[in-house]
């Protein structure tokens, strides 16, 4: 239990550059980086985060999330990690280790954010890297929930296309101006997103859970409370 | 290379405008040709529709999905320690490189760090699950050209291999041995000098296979100038791995990384070559076995003594953050974005699987070849589904 | 001395791969009749010692395709030793585990905590219905005659580090 | 007794046919099979350190039996939009080029189906008539695979059969004769530079012409690497890729069959076929030679046929394939200019000496 609350301490407040312990070591390379992109993308940058020695994160607006990309591009971040998105919302289904008999679960549904923060449930983020100095940023975005949709890299980066198509079939997200938003894993008549938080995981839902049996725990051993989800 | 890019163009170019002119002159139509999902060159279930004139493809639209397990949702429900037995089953050739960064990125969000006999272990073991894979690779690039024989030498040579391998982790395919802070067990008895002769036999096996098939006008005459693939394309496309390195990007995560392994210790190269297509993809993966082989080599000559478990908590709960941690696996860039919110089990994982961008770069490329092109690019691309569809 | 074709080298490999089957034998086995052993660490099947498991349910929580099915009830145990207080003990009345499930990654022998679940190597238990593969705690029980040592360990392992 | 008073006229008719196809069975099966075993099975495994089937018979001799009873057991299918006529016949009409072509094959000095006094012309032009099976074969499949596998097939077999006819010229020029059996003599019974102890087997002096003429074979039989039509990681099977059973297994003893028999024709053309050189025995001309050559002859044959078979299989093993349009290059481009200069060549110096 000590260990556990040592860790919680540890965690240092998210989002905002300034928050960051001063003890933490200081990296001068993601430092001037960071600048360099933050002065290039001007008022586009909602928030950004440098993690000494490990990496680096920036939230821009929606309108600039395309120009953004193409910036990028041109400051050196030539090689196309990723696209994908992020649903914050926290499960309604836990792990899906609840007794079905039993009253359901009342669960928290309050947002927290990850780095860089952020406003909306959804965030689509994006990975890119500067070859040979394996210097990486993750770039983010809120999605309007009204919206949900932001524009397309595909344009910017050939490789986008796919992750694209991969994100919007899982998380609903659009991307305007992609050539052709098919499912690319689903069914075309599939309904629903996959990734999304409340969207239920079947397998965890067609047979209750078999360490839902009550047993006493052991004496002098109270580790599997922690193992008790319910 | 420029010149063998523009060759490809003009075969596409010429090809658009061979359909237009039959189209127009005797009101025939193209064919569309379904491969896949059940073909024996799809390694599995990709399919690819493809539009031929005659034996030219007009355009391809690889379509994938047959295999999604939908990996990212099942570790919303999983622990870390749980994550770890189902990330095997990504790349299943050489699943314990799908373990070392999502124990990585956990490492990195918790703090810790492996002691460096476990680095050293998993160095070895990752660079054995590189060959292991990689060795099919080579066989199975025969049988998509026609050559039945190297495929047999590929399983036959894996299977020293394979035996390495389970008899350090217990499993031949899915070893789960890579724990939060270090590994499970400690390597048994026997295994440095086992390792040694099996790396011996592996040289061999790369010394037939170059005899075999690399040496072979016909095999050269299949793969050279097929599917060539620039530099500022192959970036852009995200292609890593071997099929980024063979377009001439001198790029290695192994080397230009800085992540608790054990690859700076040990003298090794990274193996480039200039030209972008099939033939230089293939070769370079049967240099990098060579080159995976001497690492083995040399890391087992200087395994550390002490512990192979850091210092972690039994019950392990990650605190809150976000990390990204990407390794060269065999199949090329291979990351994942762990998400925290401090439960037992991440909150998000971004699975940014290598043969995913490597496959999606095959609409563009497969413009403008023959029928049996597209069997030869795909083999040389060298995908596996589980990578794909994850 | 000028470059043999790439052709005839590979006649020659092919050739001579079938010399050296000729003489010196082949790298496969006649499966039924000849039997490769696995390994010691190998992760053939869960095989249970009945008597070290208190139904904890630790291994049936920890198993990420929930394929462990444990049923037990408390019964009141005599007294160690004469004169002492009367224990309650956890009696095992059902362990199954459902192979066709099971993925082999070897989490609920690495949890349990009294050291009732163990790896065997056997592997020959193949079952024409998928619903026989579902094994009970008797046959659980027959595989621990299989299990064999855990193997020495390499130069440099730290010993102590074990469990 | 002499198997030519066997086919004369005292046997009779009923008598005579019935020998003559049981004799053909005989000459198409047998080889088919040993090479099966020998070469698909064994010395493919043998290739690749491994043993192949050993369950059924001692050294699994007896696997292509079983393998048979399996495909006879198995269900007769066909596409349902198939042309059922067509589909159904094309195997028999790629089985049936096999037994035509090993009718001019003499396997003895007397034994033999029937003396054709154009022997070379007739059996290149029997050879031709499988690409007729495999083409309705990949049509009448209504699969685009096998279609596109007849295609290939139509065109590559088209292609190679002009560089075999070349090569064979020169053998035809050097021999003057077209009859097979009269070939077989004049290769036994010549001499080269006065050196009667090998007799003159065409290999040496058409060296060029047999090299030419195994390539065409190896592309007639669509073995790799010309093995485009079947190409089964692309084509999966090609035109056979709808045929199962019964049907897969007459266009499979149809492969095997015609390797044999062109792999005797090879034999007899530029190997010295069934005979030894004839000053072995003191012989004189094809009349004087002994009667027990009749049952020798034969054997010899199929020595020197499972040595060819050898080469082909071994190279089939080894080679990955050749791509549709670098075929057809190499067929045009290469092939048919070595051999019309093999034959220019060949003319030349039979017109000098």
């Amino acid at each position: 239990m000590s260990m556990e609350k040592q860790l919680k301490r540890e965690v240092s407040p998210l989002s905002s550059t300034t928050d960051t312990p001063t003890e933490t070591p200081r990296d001068d390379e993601r430092d001037a980086e960071i600048a360099r992109v933050c002065a290039a993308l001007g008022s586009a940058v909602v928030d950004s985060l440098v993690k000494p020695n490990d990496d680096m994160w920036i939230r821009v607006t929606a309108d600039a999330w395309r120009s953004a990309g193409e910036t990028l591009k041109s400051l050196g971040y030539t090689y196309f990690g990723f696209i994908s998105a992020i649903d914050w919302l926290p499960s309604p289904y836990g792990r899906g280790e609840d007794d079905p008999t039993a009253p359901p679960v009342e669960r928290s549904t309050v947002i927290k954010q990850g780095y860089a923060g952020g406003d909306t449930r959804f965030q689509v983020i994006a990975r890119l890297v500067q070859p040979f100095t394996t210097l990486g940023i993750n770039i983010k975005v809120d999605v309007d929930d009204s919206l949900m949709a932001v524009d397309s890299w595909s344009q910017v980066f050939a490789g986008a296309n796919w992750h694209e198509r991969e994100t919007h079939e899982m998380f609903g997200i659009g991307f305007n101006g992609h050539p052709d938003l098919r499912n690319m894993y689903l069914p075309t008549d599939f309904e629903g997103h996959p990734l999304r938080k409340d969207f239920p995981l079947l397998a965890r839902m067609v047979k209750p859970w078999p360490g839902i049996v009550d047993v006493e725990p052991l004496p002098g051993d109270d580790s599997e409370e922690e193992g008790d989800a319910s | 290379m420029s010149l063998l890019g523009d060759r490809q163009q003009l075969a596409y170019i010429a090809a658009q405008a061979a359909d237009a002119r039959v189209n127009v002159e005797l009101e025939t139509e193209g064919m569309t040709l379904n491969i896949g999902p059940q073909h024996p060159a799809t390694h599995g279930t990709l399919r690819i529709i493809a539009r031929l004139d005659g034996e030219q493809v007009l355009w391809a639209d690889p379509s994938c999905g047959y295999m999604h397990r939908g990996y990212e949702k099942l570790t919303e429900v999983r622990s870390y320690p749980q994550v770890t037995a189902l990330v095997n089953r990504i790349d299943w050739l050489g699943s314990f490189a799908n373990e070392v960064p999502f124990i990585l990125a956990a490492e990195k969000l918790m703090g810790v760090e492996a002691p460096s006999r476990a680095q050293h272990i998993r160095t070895i073991l990752f660079e054995l699950s590189r060959i292991a894979n990689v060795t099919l690779f080579l066989g199975d690039l025969g049988v998509q050209l026609g050559a039945v024989t190297p495929v047999f030498f590929a399983f036959r040579d894996r299977e020293y291999v394979l035996n390495l391998i389970e008899g350090a982790t217990g499993g031949r395919f899915h070893p789960n041995f890579d724990r939060i802070g270090g590994l499970k067990d400690d390597l048994p008895a026997g295994f440095i000098d086992e390792t040694r002769n099996v790396m011996k036999k592996l040289r061999g096996f790369c010394d037939q296979i170059e005899d075999l098939l690399f040496g072979n006008e016909i095999f050269q005459s299949r793969t050279r100038g097929i599917g060539v693939i620039p530099k500022d394309v192959a970036l852009q496309y995200g292609m890593s791995g071997a099929n980024l390195r063979a377009s001439g990007v001198d790029w290695d995560l192994r080397r230009d990384q800085k992540l608790p392994l054990a690859y700076d210790k040990v003298d090794w190269k990274v193996i480039t070559h200039p030209d972008g297509d099939s033939f230089a993809r293939c070769w370079v993966r049967l240099q990098e076995v060579r080159e995976s082989t001497r690492i083995v080599d040399q890391l087992l000559d200087t395994i550390p003594a002490g512990p192979i478990m850091a210092k972690v908590p039994k019950i392990i709960k990650v605190p809150e953050g976000e990390a990204w941690v990407s390794t060269e696996n065999p199949l090329g860039e291979m990351g994942y974005y762990v998400v925290s919110q401090g439960d037992m089990g991440p909150f998000r994982v971004k699975i940014r699987s290598a043969s995913f961008n490597n496959i999606s770069i095959t609409p563009w490329l497969l413009k403008g070849v023959y029928v049996p092109d597209i069997i030869t690019i795909l083999a040389s691309l060298y995908f596996i589904l589980g990578d794909i569809d994850r | 001395m000028p470059k043999v074709p790439g052709l005839v080298k590979g006649l020659g490999v092919t050739f001579g791969t079938m010399m050296k089957t000729f003489t010196e034998g082949s790298n496969t086995v006649q499966y039924p009749h000849v039997k490769e052993t696995p390994p010691l660490r190998a992760r053939g099947v869960i095989a249970l010692h009945e008597g070290n498991c208190t139904s904890c349910m630790l291994c049936v929580r920890s198993c990420p395709d929930w394929c462990i099915y444990i049923e037990g009830h408390k019964e009141m145990a005599p007294p160690r030793r004469a004169g002492g207080a009367a224990r309650k003990v956890n009696k095992l009345d059902r362990f199954d585990i459902d192979y066709a499930l099971c993925m082999y990654c070897g989490i609920c022998v690495d949890v349990c905590p009294f050291d009732a679940l163990f790896w065997s190597p056997e592997y020959e238990y193949s079952e024409p219905r998928i619903a026989d593969l579902l094994h009970d705690k008797t046959k659980l029980g027959e595989w621990m005659e299989t299990v064999p040592e855990a193997p020495e360990l390499e130069a440099g392992a730290d010993k102590k580090g074990k469990k | 007794m002499n198997v030519a008073t066997l086919l004369s006229a005292d046997v009779p008719y009923w008598a005579q046919s019935l020998l003559r196809v049981l004799g053909g069975l005989v000459a198409v099966l047998l080889p088919a099979g040993t090479i099966v075993y020998l070469f698909l099975f064994k010395m493919m495994s043998f290739m690749q350190s491994r043993l192949g089937p050993m369950e059924a018979g001692p050294q699994g001799s007896m696997q292509l039996f079983a393998e048979v009873g399996k495909w006879l057991q198995k269900e007769d299918i066909y596409p349902a939009r198939a042309d059922k006529f067509i589909f159904k016949l094309a195997p028999l009409i790629v089985l049936a080029s096999t037994f035509l072509l090993v009718v001019v094959v003499p396997f003895g000095p007397d034994a033999l189906f029937t003396n054709f006094e154009t022997g070379v012309f007739y059996s290149l032009a029997v050879s031709s008539v499988s690409v007729l099976g495999i083409l309705i074969a990949g049509w009448s499949s209504a699969n685009k695979y096998s279609l596109l596998g007849g295609l290939r097939a139509a065109g590559q077999l088209i292609a190679y059969e002009l560089p075999m006819v070349l090569a064979v010229v020169g053998v035809v020029i050097q021999a003057g004769t077209m009859n097979l059996q009269q070939i077989v003599v004049a290769q036994n019974s010549g001499s080269m530079f006065g050196f009667s102890g090998l007799g003159n087997p065409y290999v040496i002096t058409q060296f060029i012409g047999f090299i030419v003429f195994m390539i065409a074979v190896q592309a007639e039989l669509t073995q790799t690497p010309f093995d485009m039509p079947i190409a089964e990681s692309e084509l999966v099977s090609g035109y056979m890729t709808e045929y199962s059973g019964f049907r897969f297994l007459i266009f499979f003893i149809g492969e095997f069959a015609t390797a044999g028999v062109f792999s005797m024709i090879a034999s007899i053309l530029f190997l010295g076929g069934w005979a030894v050189p004839f000053s072995w025995f003191g012989w004189t001309s094809i009349d004087s030679i002994d009667n027990w050559m009749n049952v020798v002859g034969p054997l010899i044959l199929f020595t020197k046929m499972i040595v060819v078979v050898f080469f082909i299989m071994w190279i089939r093993f080894s080679y990955p394939r050749f791509r549709e349009d670098q075929l057809q290059k190499f067929a045009w481009k290469v092939l048919i200019p070595v051999s019309l200069a093999n034959i220019m060549v060949t003319a030349i110096l039979k017109v000098a000496f």
